[in-house]
């Protein structure tokens, strides 16, 4: 049991481990390049022991009713591990103190804790876990003033979550008598005015921490408010593992007419409010925070659908989504050389900038769901089980709702391209930068899913 | 070389080409373009080899290419030749090369931006021409969108952005609503079936609900009619072409336009054969619409671009036409004129652009080219001679063919005891005859005579120039003269379509079964 | 590739030599290249004509297959029967004379060689026109003469009117296009053939309905009218004189605008069917001749004088067309191929002695300048006018006989026929007083220049002249032909392709009575012209002015082209500009780009205000969702 | 009504009274006070039921709730003090830059 205890949560150890070891780093002011190399060596290594796990068909419940590790635990933490390793690798150059590191895996190994989850116990903790750490990068590292207040909008918006879920979760224990998320699934489904409201309850804390359209107003403000990095951070990997996390709770539970109802409802919304909002943006952070309200609003939208395919849809989903965003705010700190998130540095970009102009160009076309871009694939994955499920309209309205996003996703594009080109091009590239070592993992992986779109369905 | 690995090859090659130039050093240099040309010459060999290879009996599923994507969802790169795309495909590999050529020397040839953009756009057409997979068909149906917004955009004239823009969000329009379809298509075959498949073979055989069909009819048609474009969803289309650098606007006229017609033949027709024996009529007068809408704006105007722009209109506004007919000739018409615009258009649009190579910006002001260039003045009233559909011109035999089917077909439902307004619309077709002589010609007439008063000499076509003009006029004066030996290509392609949807509709839809073999009449 | 093949491709040949490299060779070369081929044509043409002659079956031969589908098929073939050889002889007869006459009349032409291969290509329509086996063939060649003729009359393109004019007569010959081809699809849906032998065959076997005959004899009447410049789309010959003064004998009225008596006369079949519009054809041409006489009567340009007459001409074979006496118009078709070639080919020697002025008010007393010049020009004048016993007469006669005895002739159509035939020689012999006689009003600066034609043009010139005088006497009207015990080889000749009109039963005496009447009508015209204006030209100031508003109707042809000016080009150009372009284009556009992009950008103003800055609001919001979740999903479950 | 529906009833409203803190008050030290009368509710409502079904799953519940609370509260006033270098107003209307 302990052997399992160690080997089944392995990873969650490892990022324990190199959590004390960087702080011993920083208590010694050791190198401050080493802390990256070690997370990426971390997460690296987790990774695969992932992949080998996976491949094995490790499966155990190590705690029961409390932490599981089953297909989804393994493929969710492989994701938020691989984000992660993606997102670290774009950031090396911009981390400088070993600090940032600590709080960065504090916060992945809460999305980890997440992904294990079969009780609501280890959901919140991972939650928090997730969430707290997120707080303090955004305040940190910088001196800009406006970061705390983004800072605290996000705090103040995901304490109320927080305490909605705990709320929820609170109801649901008084019907089932235990924290374990598969009874309170199967009490659900009996209905009742204690169930349905915890279930609301739980419901809604996750649309406040996923920015679900009316829950999302914090997310332009908290986007905007941190660095660009940070704000990657959030939009990828934190909006990633909360989305994980729901799909964890219901899996391929089917949801009664009223949840659907309110789902459908609010996605939609999400994704009109979200696309439409963003046009109007001058400033590359608040766009992609509006631009994932509507990214939310679609990966609810897999939670409408009947037939049981939602949990692959999701992984898929949010693993192109997650990295996606990192390149796309990689490439535009390379553009932009950090100075400044306005959209006019994109200008001309293409002329100055081609590689990165050129990947940036790609991926905000991915989110926009231009074939054969992998972002499309993620939508068709999402909106083929929305459609089987019966619910053509609301598809073809989401479908509206993305030509919208198409609209502000392509100026972005269009500004790369938008004066010709000068005749001598490409003047000194971004020299010895290590995010490209995460640019082009991040693309390597963004193409597999391409070629192989099928991977989720494989691996499940 | 077999079927499969030559179609890859017309995938992969423009591609690779892109990439080999994309890492090209730029700089001042030929070497990008001769890469780009040789990809592009390399496929059309591949192309024509693959052309002339097709005999045109199809026995069951198409073969070529077929490779698993997403195999869960029955998505599979399944390309192949099945004779409705032979043309176009022909046409796609004839065209680059071509607009390319006579680029040579243009300031954004030197670009290797602007060549990538031309081979990604040149394998996406090819994909979506191709395709025998719905959904990879819709892949390629939007990646083409992409190369060509960003060709305006780059390259394109003082309100690019603004037609880029316009172009993309208005294309996009048509294809939301048709993701829907597919997907719907898609979901009805996995109730019908118990498995997802996007393959073309698969969804004809699905019985749709009259509701799910026309939704699907419908979504089709506007995302083709958009395309074309078709009369009330033209809005785009003078500012695009007008913006876009000559080869853009060449390659959008030429190819880009013929997606929404393929899309039609491709689509609409067979996945939804009662909704079209239902609604051809409705589309035939659309279609009209637009032919004589697009006829009589061009009629008045200034601009050469915008005039070509709207003809351009009026001349798919056939295309469509030949297709609603649903009857043999006319369908064969309109694949004639799928080649002969798309030939005629480039080359009107390319004698332009030839002439603001020479004379820059003041190009528009020019005429009397018969005296200063009387080469170039030969081609491009061969040109415009084929756009007035002469006879033994390309023009004339898409046009004919398809007035006469859609003619022999209004008929048939006129003596069958329909209102005659499907007849009153193809005549209304016919007289635009007379319009279109009317805009073509003034175009000349200002452009080739008239006493010369261009300051500067102008330099009369070089070989190069020659050459991009020869190939397209050798198409014209062919299928003009002598269509036979084409069209026994896509013969039997076209009647499985014909049949497919006349046997869901209450008319005699192919002149077969309204003549005796030997020539007779139902007048006996 | 058999003889009757050349015919058509020698011409074509001769354009792509001329065409291609026309300007690097010498003039002798292209000369020689543009006339000899074509000459070659009419050997080729003479053969099979003799072999005809002879009494062989017409000659069929099938070049490919245009096109072929299930219940669809179009051949290229050619066909040479009695009509056609007729046809093919004046084509490249009077063809190969004009080319030859037009190596000096353009000797010092810029663009020599262009003109060749343009000639050398509308012949090649031409013979394409009249040997097509099927209606495509013919149209083929039909729109093909208009490219050339188009190309021909806008050959000195410097000019902007001379385009112009190319333009006016292609767009109007368009119109009649589009009946033809309507024509043809009707007969396609109801005899499933475009092949004439099998439409006739299938009409003379079986009529759909009356309506349906009528239907279709009426669209190939529009498309004939087109062509041959029948009111009302007549518009475009007049203008179409901006021409070489050859290109206008050639095509403008010795060949293409008889093209539309040809296809009424090959699809006989389906006119005999249609007795309505027979009457209509009758009718139409008798009006066109009337009316064409009455504007040749006001016309000062020599061309164009001779523009109205010859669509007078037509007039009267379409009036034999439409009497169901086809060998008639044939004939007719064929004189008038001569007198009028010469008489424009004279016109052209008038015009290149006099340095290219065609007012006939700015000539005179030429007679005495250019005799030779004078008397071919009379000869034809003659010929033309019905003086016995030259071609015009008999051709004319046989029309005028067919309208009075034709069983839906009438004394009242064979009326109209005579007074026509009066004005005709009034104003032939008007534009002779006046070119000819009378004082000279030649400016000075010309008078000096004044000279015959060189060699090559006489040359011409004679022929044509001996064949407008002596063409006629093939075919004699049968009054003399059995008075005297002569044969009439014409129509013999073409006996085999049209059924035997039914010949009126009028006797003998009466046609002679006619005839007669005829010549006196004739003599008075050209009496009353020599009144006019060859004592003086007062009497016709007086009358001209006393004529007033009349005349200036008539000069004015009638205001059609005002009309058309005024109602349909203006038409469609305000609806082009005034409706479509500022109407619907931009309400479409405002509609379809303007206005959503204006709603998006009001509901991104809208959104951007909900975003206040003020977390509490925020918090609002999420209390609100939160609170309607609740309310939907618990209270309202 | 038993005294488990009172508390039940009782943390019910206190949770919303807490949440209505948060939207109303101005003051940011109150508002993170009223985030802490929902944690409270919540703990309460989690007692409630543990002692009403006899488990500790509940009561386990409580722990992570106050150490999520307390690193919360840390933060926050982290934050606020963060703010208060800004602006130096506690009033959360003074802290209205991010917005649009």
């Amino acid at each position: 049991m302990a052997a399992d205890l160690l080997y089944g949560l392995l990873p969650e150890h490892l990022l324990l481990g190199l959590i004390f070891i960087l702080m011993l780093l920083d208590m010694f002011r050791a190198n401050r390049q080493l802390g990256g190399a070690l997370f990426a060596a971390v997460l690296a290594v987790g990774s695969s022991l992932l992949l080998y796990q996976l491949f094995r068909g490790y499966s155990i419940e190590l705690v029961p009713s409390e932490i599981v590790i089953d297909r989804f635990a393994l493929l969710g933490r492989l994701v938020i591990l691989g984000c992660g390793l993606v997102f670290g690798l774009c950031s090396l150059m911009q981390a400088n103190s070993c600090k940032y590191w600590i709080l960065l895996v504090s916060s992945l190994l809460g999305a980890l804790i997440i992904m294990d989850s079969a009780g609501f116990a280890s959901l919140f903790i991972g939650i928090e876990m997730l969430s707290l750490p997120a707080f303090a990068l955004m305040v940190s590292f910088t001196g800009s003033a406006g970061t705390g207040e983004g800072a605290f909008k996000y705090l103040l918006l995901s304490s109320v979550a927080s305490a909605l879920i705990l709320f929820g979760i609170s109801l649901a224990y008084g019907v089932t008598g235990s924290l374990a998320i598969r009874a309170f699934a199967a009490s659900l489904s009996s209905g009742g005015v204690q169930n349905l409201t915890a279930a609301f309850l739980v419901l809604s804390g996750f649309f406040l921490k996923g920015a679900v359209f009316p829950f999302h107003a914090w997310a332009p403000d908290a986007y905007a408010g941190a660095r660009l990095q940070v704000t990657a951070f959030l939009a990828s990997l934190v909006k990633g593992a909360v989305v994980l996390g729901l799909a964890r709770i219901l899996t391929s539970l089917l949801l009664n007419g009223e949840i659907v109802a309110t789902i459908t409802v609010l996605s939609l919304a999400s994704i009109f409010y979200g696309n439409i909002a963003a046009i109007r943006q001058t400033t590359f952070k608040r766009l992609l925070a509006y631009s994932s309200i509507a990214h939310a609003g679609y990966m609810m939208f897999a939670l409408a659908d009947s037939t049981g395919a939602r949990v692959e849809a999701l992984l898929y989903y949010v693993s192109v989504y997650a990295l996606t965003t990192i390149i796309a705010c990689t490439c535009f700190s390379l553009i932009s050389h950090g100075e400044g998130d306005s959209l006019d540095l994109l200008d001309g970009a293409f002329a100055t900038h081609p590689v990165p102009a050129g990947v940036l160009a790609l991926a905000v076309l991915s989110m926009a769901g231009i074939p054969p871009l992998p972002g499309f694939l993620a939508k068709v994955f999402i909106f083929k089980n929305v459609v089987a499920s019966g619910l053509l309209l609301p598809s073809v309205l989401a479908f509206l709702g993305s030509y919208f996003g198409a609209v502000f996703y392509l100026s972005v594009a269009f500004r790369l391209f938008s004066t010709a080109p000068a005749v001598d091009d490409a003047t000194g590239e971004v020299g010895k930068n290590t995010a490209w070592g995460g640019v082009l993992l991040g693309t390597a992986l963004l193409t597999l899913f391409t070629l192989v779109p099928g991977i989720f369905n494989l691996l499940l | 070389m077999p079927e499969s690995l030559t179609i890859l090859l017309l995938l992969t090659l423009p591609l690779a080409g892109a990439l080999l130039v994309g890492v090209l050093p730029a700089r001042n240099s030929i070497l990008p373009r001769i890469v780009a040309m040789a990809s592009m010459l390399v496929v059309l060999v591949l192309a024509a080899g693959l052309f002339y290879n097709f005999d045109g009996t199809i026995a069951g599923e198409p073969l070529g290419l077929n490779v698993p994507w997403i195999a869960s969802l029955g998505v599979n790169l399944h390309l192949a030749v099945d004779g409705l795309n032979a043309y176009f495909l022909l046409l796609t590999a004839l065209l680059f090369p071509v607009v390319l050529g006579s680029a040579w020397r243009t300031r954004e040839a030197q670009f290797t931006l602007y060549l990538a953009l031309l081979l990604v756009l040149e394998a996406s057409l090819f994909g979506t021409f191709l395709a025998q997979n719905l959904m990879i068909f819709f892949v390629f149906w939007e990646a083409v969108l992409i190369p060509m917004c960003l060709l305006i955009l780059a390259f394109g004239g003082e309100q690019r952005r603004q037609a880029a823009m316009t172009f993309f969000l208005y294309t996009l329009v048509g294809s939301v609503l048709l993701l829907a379809a597919v997907l719907l298509l898609g979901v009805e075959g996995l109730h019908q079936t118990g498995r997802w498949s996007f393959e073309f073979g698969h969804l004809e055989q699905l019985h749709l609900g009259w509701e799910t069909e026309l939704f699907v009819f419908c979504s089709i048609v506007l995302a083709c009619a958009i395309k074309c474009p078709l009369f009330p969803f033209h809005s785009w289309l003078p500012l695009s072409y007008c913006e876009a650098p000559f080869s853009g606007t060449a390659l959008m006229a030429g190819v880009l336009s013929k997606m929404g017609a393929f899309g039609i033949l491709k689509l609409a027709l067979p996945l939804c054969p009662e909704v079209s024996a239902v609604m051809a009529p409705y589309l035939e007068m659309l279609a009209v619409a637009s032919i004589v809408h697009g006829a009589v704006i061009a009629l008045r105007q200034e601009d050469f671009r915008r005039l070509v722009a709207y003809a351009s209109l009026s001349h798919m506004g056939y295309i469509v036409l030949g297709i609603f007919s649903l009857q043999n000739t006319a369908m064969h018409g309109a694949l004639f004129q799928v080649l002969s615009h798309g030939v005629t258009v480039v080359g009107l649009l390319l004698v332009l652009s030839v002439l603001e190579q020479r004379l820059g910006t003041s190009w528009r002001q020019v005429n009397a080219l018969a005296t200063s260039a009387p080469h170039l003045a030969i081609v491009l009233m061969l040109f415009i001679l084929a756009s007035v559909a002469l006879p033994l011109t390309s023009g004339f035999t898409s046009e004919f063919m398809i007035l006469f089917g859609a003619f022999q077909h209004a008929m048939a439902a006129w003596t069958s005891g329909a209102l005659p307004i499907q007849l009153g619309a193809v005549v209304v077709a016919a007289t635009v005859m007379v319009l279109s002589a009317g805009y073509m010609l003034r175009f000349g007439r200002t452009i080739l005579f008239g006493e010369s008063s261009c300051g500067t000499p102008l330099w009369d076509l070089n070989l190069r120039e020659a050459m991009v003009f020869f190939p397209l006029l050798l198409v014209i004066v062919w299928i003009g003269i002598w269509p036979n030996p084409i069209m026994t290509r896509v013969g039997p392609a076209v009647s499985r379509l014909t049949q497919q949807v006349a046997g869901k509709s209450g008319l005699p839809l192919a002149l077969s079964s309204l003549t005796s073999p030997d020539g007779g009449a139902n007048g006996r | 590739m058999n003889q009757m093949t050349l015919i058509p491709l020698l011409p074509l040949l001769g354009f792509l030599i001329n065409g291609l490299l026309g300007s690097r060779l010498p003039r002798r070369l292209v000369a020689l290249v543009a006339c000899g081929l074509p000459a070659v044509s009419f050997g080729l043409t003479l053969g099979l004509f003799l072999r005809l002659a002879e009494g062989g079956a017409p000659f069929t031969e099938t070049l490919f297959t245009w096109a072929a589908l299930p219940g669809f098929r179009l051949d290229a073939a050619f066909y040479f029967d009695q009509v056609t050889a007729v046809m093919c002889l004046v084509v490249t007869g009077v063809g190969t004379l004009i080319h030859v006459y037009s190596t000096a009349y353009m000797a010092h032409d810029r663009g020599f060689s262009r003109y060749f291969a343009y000639l050398n290509l509308f012949l090649f329509f031409m013979l394409l026109l009249v040997m097509g086996k099927n209606l495509l063939l013919l149209f083929a060649g039909w729109e093909g003469v208009g490219l050339a003729s188009y190309l021909l009359i806008g050959f000195w393109y410097e000019d902007p009117e001379k385009t112009t004019a190319g333009m006016k007569a292609f767009v109007v010959n368009r119109v009649g296009d589009t009946g033809f081809v309507l024509a043809a699809f009707l007969i396609w849906f109801f005899a499933g053939t475009l092949d004439f032998l099998e439409i006739n065959a299938f009409f003379n076997a079986n009529q759909p309905t009356p309506a349906v005959m009528n239907t279709i004899a009426l669209l190939i009447l529009i498309g004939a009218c087109g062509k041959s410049a029948q009111i009302p789309l007549h518009v475009w010959l007049p203008d179409a004189m901006a021409g070489p003064t050859p290109v206008s004998a050639l095509i403008h009225a010795a060949t293409m605008v008889t093209a539309g008596v040809y296809l009424l006369a090959r699809l006989n079949g389906v006119f005999l069917h249609a007795p309505e519009a027979m009457t209509i054809v009758a009718w139409g041409g008798a009006l066109t001749a009337f009316a064409g006489a009455t504007m040749g009567l006001t016309q000062f340009n020599i061309k164009k004088v001779l523009a109205y007459s010859t669509m007078s001409q037509i007039g009267y074979m379409f009036m034999a067309c439409g009497l169901g006496a086809y060998p008639a118009a044939v004939f007719h078709l064929y004189t008038h191929a001569f007198f009028k070639a010469c008489l424009f080919l004279g016109a052209g020697a008038v015009i290149h002695a006099l340095h290219g002025e065609e007012d006939m008010r700015r000539m005179g007393a030429l007679a005495g300048r250019i005799p030779f010049t004078f008397s071919t020009f009379l000869l034809a004048s003659l010929a033309l006018c019905g003086v016995p016993p030259l071609s015009g007469f008999f051709s004319k006669d046989e029309i005028l006989w067919s309208a009075w005895s034709a069983p839906n002739g009438s004394p009242a159509l064979w009326l109209v026929g005579s007074v026509t035939a009066g004005m005709t020689a009034f104003y032939m012999f008007r534009a002779i007083f006046l070119a000819f006689f009378g004082p000279s009003n030649v400016p000075l600066l010309k008078q000096q220049g004044i000279h015959e034609p060189p060699a090559s043009m006489s040359v011409v010139l004679v022929v044509l002249a001996i064949f407008s005088a002596g063409a006629g006497l093939l075919g004699m009207p049968g009054v003399l032909r059995e008075q005297f015990g002569l044969s009439a080889p014409f129509f013999s000749f073409l006996s085999p392709v049209f059924a035997p009109g039914a010949t009126g039963e009028a006797g003998h005496g009466t046609e002679l009575v006619l005839m007669l009447i005829s010549v006196v009508v004739t003599g008075a015209g050209i009496l009353l012209a020599w009144v006019f204006y060859g004592r003086g030209r007062s009497l016709a100031d007086r009358v001209r002015r006393g004529a007033g508003p009349v005349h200036e109707l008539v000069s004015r042809g009638y205001y059609f082209d005002r009309l058309y000016e005024g109602v349909l080009v203006r038409g469609v150009d305000r609806l082009s500009e005034e409706v479509l372009a500022k109407r619907v284009e931009s309400a479409l556009h405002e509609g379809t780009l303007v206005k959503p992009s204006e709603g998006v950008r009001a509901t991104t103003r809208l959104f951007a205000r909900l975003q206040t800055g003020n977390v509490q609001a925020y918090l609002l919001y999420a209390l609100m969702g939160l609170a309607l979740i609740l309310w939907w999903g618990v209270a309202h479950a | 009504m038993d005294k488990y529906q009172f508390l039940t009833v009782l943390s019910a409203l206190l949770f919303t009274m807490g949440l209505a803190g948060v939207v109303v008050r101005r003051n940011l030290l109150v508002v993170m006070m009223c985030l802490e009368i929902m944690l409270n509710a919540v703990v309460l409502s989690f007692v409630t039921f543990a002692v009403r079904s006899q488990t500790l799953a509940g009561v386990a519940m409580t722990f992570f709730i106050y150490v999520a609370a307390s690193c919360e509260i840390a933060l926050a006033m982290a934050i606020v003090v963060l703010l208060l270098r800004h602006r130096c107003s506690l009033d959360l209307a003074a802290h209205q830059d991010l917005k649009g």
